[in-house]
């Protein structure tokens, strides 16, 4: 039986573990701040979803390359400084072809470079691991990143604002809770969905657990 | 206005109205430091001294190199390089005068330097065009919030150490909740500076 | 005659519905001898006894039938005479299997010749007084049952200033000390005045909770004329007779943690002691009665002078029987409803320490159910020694012995009050019984 | 015979959990009887739906849970009937529900249950409403008897328009308001009777209103108007004393109040909300761990005292 590390590995198996078994926002608990703020709408957990997941990608793989060369106590600032230099191409990017979502996200867009995640993952996966490892892992760990926002900022504009990504979906009459869109709405939220994923991660488990017996 | 009261207002601004973790979610990776108080409050005090140096430091760097070489685009890794720069600075600070420190904060110390709440504090600062000394407060109050919000957290969460939390919401999960009540709370500070 | 001298914390027992006093307060005390006796060798605190006696033999009263072994041993005498029909284990309170001599009494109390009297307490020779204590088997009557020589013998570098005997009575149900003060306040007058001239202390204070004026009134002229003696009023609450509250309470001295009344120059004893320890002393009586308590679901509640090792059974039978059909009896108590000991079965005899049996029916003995902590404070304003009995008791439910031992839950008094007060019901007083032993038997492993 | 063999202590004083808690709902009785008088049906509806909702809701959670069902212990009770007390008597039937869910769900249910919430779960439920629907949780209609809410003559408090009420309207509560929060009789009629049965010390109710008074003064306000306008009073005697929210220790209760009473008199005087009552009382419960830990009493032979006499 291979072990949850080999399945981790093979490129297919990342990008489903970085999409729901290993969450890295709802299960493994990382990037939590961008999580919590700017998920007000599904327009704006997407955004910062691809953004960050796109800076993912980009610090990954120049940390799997540059792997060797620097270990020690000396990593985490490198991976620090890497990742601000994609962040803040980033934030280039955003501020020169989609100025609306920018001015949404504001100061999260370079915070993108402090993000636990990326740090996270350079540290973790791609520091210890080739190219086409780094990046699935990256990809998996992005989508699955942008998966959670976009559910977390659906979820707080449904309730917030009785709409997703601007249509709205629930009747007129809908007397909407402002506090989803306040920051204690963003961290009853986020807390309930980890709580939710890790009750039916436990429950599936539980289950195989017992199948096999 | 005299000159004090506007320093208590803006303390009062960032420490309780607009608090860095509870109203503008920056910082709160260093969640699962609240667990134990004392800890809490090392990690809130050492942010707190990484975050008002850092504040100058990023002012001087932008204000002083960044504008007039007009790279205002290299912002980001030019900050992130002072902030570290500044924490390995502290942390071997104290790791002078006080080793014992050091060696209990010796995990936490590095990622201070990830703490978005440092670096979001360098940008604000930098987007409100303020002066140094301004900077140089905002850093020192920004950091205060920080310590009060997570010393609080982690006096809550060592309550919570005792209480019959469901199974799937040990952890990270009732911690967030924990803030969410916390966050609701400190709504009522709005207009207060 | 109110007093405002008290300690921090505490609780009402007295004043709420358990009024437990009442049906025995103004009963005199009565003799009572049992047919037969079973007279443990293990009464005090301390190696038990040795037997020295053997089956058909006959003993007479007051005859030494148990030969001290150890430190802190004591001798143990017959307390009738009669013919010994067994020596052997029998069920205890806290044992199924303690040594034990058993006497069949012939109801001649035919006193053994073996102890010598000193005569006046004032007058006697000092230096003998302990030894004289020791030879007639005293210990602490109040429920510990800590040799009363070893108590009285001072180490080199120590000394001792204050006497302090203990008529506080704090316990509900219990009057035995009561009458005791009311009925031979002078021997407890002559009991003190041994142990402070014994020691060469200069004072001897007797404490008594207010809501016995009498008992007061009684001790003050007891006291009279007698040099050093004073009688000292304190407020009615639950623990006041606690040795750390009133060593506090009449001194304004804190024993540290970890160390003895000696420690800070005070020694206490119970009124029943300074009895014993007069009876002794005057008269060369060994301590072979006492004063017991007998309350609760019995048909004549009493206070009964009772022979040690009297069974349980035996004192119910004297107080006219159990009030209730014997089915419908729930818990037999040995001691005050605080701190005393539950009883296995209503054969228990009776020891040196027991100051009462109370007697409950199944409906008062049932326990009511734990429910969650509602944080209401009511334990940590009862703790008389300032302990958290809330966060200790999670600490002691996850078996956290470092923390709990660092939240002093080896100061904990066991005294009960945070267990009576809890509106939750939760089972706080016993847990910490139980983290104590252990960490005091772990101690005790990494010692040995 | 079959004797019990359980530990000392063998007696327990008389008061339980639930007898704690009937306390409560009987001393909270002339506060709803007084407010139905003056609001009439809206305010009836609105404490009946927040009570059994609060009930319902804890019941659904706790078998959801599978946790031991407790609906006895009258907890929920107590949390629905202040909650549904807190409410502005126009307030719509499914705001009442909402809140009671979310207080007895949210608030306390997912941190454990009874005894393991940090807040208040009426204050909490109250807050949340006041953010997230301000239109419904600032209007007020005035007292105007059994139909007051279907006519719904708009008013103003006291706290957004002093002075022009009468001591003696404040203190009656024929004033605009929440529907439990307005007559301050029957608040004190209830206060007697919690310290009559020794349910809640005077350390918490008396502190927090003076301090109130006391800084209401100092800030340049009426400081008989003060105490007598808004929830101060109602808070101070229901809310600020709940036992599961409050330091423990006697030092740390008089802490708590005074701060709370002084971050009330801020709040109304500085802040956005009108009333600081809710948001004072939340803030303080966050921080009542830290007080506890340090307001602490000495342990018996720990520390300075205990060694005063030695040598």
């Amino acid at each position: 039986m291979r072990t949850m590390d080999d399945r981790k590995h093979a490129p297919g198996e990342a990008l489903k573990y970085g999409v729901l078994g290993g969450n890295p926002l709802l299960r493994l608990g990382l990037g939590l701040c961008p999580a919590l703020a700017v998920t007000v709408t599904a327009m704006n957990g997407l955004g910062m979803g691809l953004a960050t997941a796109c800076v993912l990608l980009c610090t990954s793989l120049t940390v799997s390359t540059l792997r060797g060369l620097v270990a020690g106590r000396a990593r985490v600032p490198l991976f620090l400084l890497v990742s601000a230099v994609f962040a803040a191409v980033a934030q280039m990017i955003l501020a020169g072809w989609f100025p609306a979502l920018n001015g949404a996200l504001g100061v999260f867009v370079p915070l993108i470079a402090v993000n636990c995640l990326i740090l996270n993952r350079a540290d973790e996966a791609a520091s210890r691991s080739g190219l086409m490892t780094a990046a699935a892992d990256a990809v998996g760990m992005g989508l699955g990143y942008t998966a959670a926002l976009t559910l977390v900022g659906a979820l707080r504009e449904l309730i917030g604002r009785g709409s997703v990504f601007g249509a709205a979906i629930l009747p007129s009459g809908y007397e909407p809770m402002l506090l989803a869109a306040m920051p204690a709405g963003g961290f009853l939220m986020v807390g309930l969905l980890m709580g939710v994923f890790r009750a039916v991660a436990s429950g599936r488990s539980g289950k195989k657990e017992s199948e096999r017996t | 206005m005299s000159g004090v009261a506007r320093v208590l207002l803006f303390m009062v601004s960032c420490v309780f109205t607009e608090n860095i973790f509870l109203t503008r979610l920056m910082g709160c990776c260093a969640l699962d430091e609240s667990r134990r108080l004392g800890a809490a409050a090392g990690v809130g005090l050492f942010t707190a001294l990484v975050m008002t140096l850092s504040s100058a430091g990023a002012w001087m760097v932008g204000r002083w190199v960044l504008t007039p070489l007009d790279a205002a685009y290299l912002q980001t890794p030019a900050f992130v390089a002072v902030i570290i720069l500044l924490t390995v600075l502290c942390a071997a600070l104290i790791g002078r005068i006080r080793p014992a420190l050091r060696e209990a904060l010796e995990g936490s110390l590095t990622w201070a330097a990830a703490n978005c709440a440092v670096l979001g504090t360098a940008v604000l600062n930098m987007e409100k065009a303020c002066s140094l000394g301004e900077a140089l407060l905002s850093g020192l109050f920004n950091g205060l919030g920080f310590l009060l919000a997570i010393v609080c957290m982690a006096g809550v969460r060592e309550r919570l150490a005792f209480s019959k939390v469901p199974e799937s919401l040990r952890g990270l999960p009732i911690a967030l909740i924990s803030a969410s009540l916390m966050a609701l709370a400190f709504m009522g500070f709005t207009g207060l500076a | 005659m109110t007093s405002n001298r008290t300690f921090r914390g505490g609780v009402h027992p007295l004043r709420a519905r358990h009024e437990g006093k009442a049906p025995t307060r103004g009963q005199t005390v009565r003799d009572y001898a049992a047919g037969t006796v079973t007279i443990m060798m293990g009464m005090h605190l301390g190696a038990p006894s040795e037997p020295c006696v053997k089956a058909g033999d006959h003993v007479k009263l007051g005859q030494v039938i148990g030969e001290p072994v150890g430190p802190l041993g004591l001798s143990v005498h017959a307390s009738v005479s009669g013919k010994v029909l067994a020596v052997g284990p029998v069920q205890s309170v806290s044992s199924p299997a303690a040594m034990a001599v058993t006497i069949e009494n012939d109801f001649r109390d035919e006193w053994a010749d073996g102890l010598r009297p000193l005569g006046d307490v004032e007058t006697c020779p000092a230096e003998e007084i302990v030894p004289a204590i020791r030879a007639a088997g005293v210990c602490g009557m109040g429920g510990a049952a800590f040799p009363t020589h070893v108590k009285l013998t001072v180490r080199e570098g120590q000394f001792c200033d204050t006497i302090i005997l203990n008529g506080a009575e704090c316990e509900t149900h219990l009057t035995c000390d009561h009458r005791l003060m009311l009925e031979r306040g002078g021997r407890i007058v002559d009991g003190l005045r041994a142990a402070m001239r014994a020691l060469n202390v200069k004072k001897g204070v007797i404490a008594i909770e207010d809501n016995k004026p009498d008992a007061i009134e009684a001790m003050r002229r007891a006291a009279q004329g007698r040099a050093g003696v004073e009688v000292m009023p304190l407020r009615t609450k639950y623990p006041q007779g606690g040795e750390k509250q009133l060593i506090q309470v009449v001194t304004g001295r804190e024993v540290p943690a970890g160390k003895l009344p000696l420690d800070v120059h005070v020694i206490v004893l119970n009124v029943g002691t300074a009895c014993a320890i007069a009876d002794a002393v005057i008269d060369g009586r060994p301590l072979i009665s006492r004063i017991t308590t007998v309350t609760g679901r019995v048909a004549r509640p009493s206070n009964l002078r009772v022979r040690v090792g009297t069974s349980v059974a035996d004192l119910v039978a004297a107080c006219g029987g159990y009030s209730i059909p014997d089915a419908e009896v729930g818990k037999v108590v040995l001691g005050g409803a605080m701190t005393g000991f539950p009883c296995p079965g209503d054969q228990v005899p009776i020891a040196k320490a027991h100051n009462g049996v109370v007697v409950y029916s199944r409906a008062e003995a049932a326990e009511p159910e734990e429910s969650p902590c509602i944080r209401c404070g009511r334990c940590v304003d009862a703790c008389p020694i300032g302990l958290i009995p809330w966060r200790l008791k999670y600490l002691c439910d996850a078996n956290d012995m470092k923390e709990a031992a660092a939240q002093n839950v080896m100061d904990c008094i066991v005294c009960g009050g945070c267990s009576y007060i809890c509106p939750a019901h939760r089972v706080l007083t016993a847990s910490f019984k139980t983290m104590k032993d252990r960490i005091a038997a772990e101690a005790k492993k990494g010692k040995g | 015979m079959n004797l019990r063999m359980s530990p000392a202590p063998h007696v327990y004083s008389s008061q339980s959990t639930r007898a704690l808690m009937l306390n409560v709902i009987i001393a909270l009785l002339p506060c709803a009887v007084a407010g139905v008088w003056h609001f009439g049906s809206g305010a009836l509806t609105l404490i009946l739906a927040s009570t059994l909702s609060a009930v319902l809701a804890e019941c659904l959670w706790q078998k959801l849970a599978g946790r031991r069902v407790l609906i006895g212990d009258l907890s929920a009770v107590v949390t629905g009937l202040i909650l549904g007390l807190n409410l502005p008597p126009s307030a719509p039937w499914w705001l009442a529900v909402l809140g009671s869910a979310f207080a007895v769900v949210v608030v306390k249910g997912l941190f454990g249950g009874l005894g393991d919430n940090f807040v208040n779960p009426a204050l909490a439920a109250r807050a949340m409403l006041l953010v997230s629907w301000p239109k419904y949780m600032t209007a007020w209609v005035a007292p105007a008897g059994w139909n007051a809410c279907v006519d719904a003559v708009s008013a103003a408090t006291p706290l957004a328009s002093p002075g022009s009420f009468t001591a003696w309207q404040l203190f009656l509560g024929d004033v605009p308001g929440s529907i439990g929060e307005t007559c301050k009789l029957a608040i004190l009629l209830g206060l007697a009777f919690l310290l009559l049965t020794k349910t809640v010390s005077w350390r918490i109710p008396v502190t927090l209103t003076a301090s109130a008074f006391a800084f209401s003064w100092i800030f340049g306000g009426d400081p008989v108007a003060a105490i007598l306008s808004g929830g101060v009073l109602f808070a101070a005697v229901f809310m600020a004393t709940d036992y599961v929210t409050c330091p423990m220790s006697a030092a740390g209760q008089l802490v708590y109040a005074a701060c709370a009473g002084l971050l009330i008199v801020l709040i109304r005087r500085y802040g956005l909300y009108p009333e600081g009552v809710t948001f004072a009382i939340l803030l303080m419960n966050i921080a009542a761990p830290l007080i506890d830990r340090c307001v602490r009493r000495r342990v018996y032979g720990h520390g300075k005292g205990a060694n005063a006499h030695n040598g």
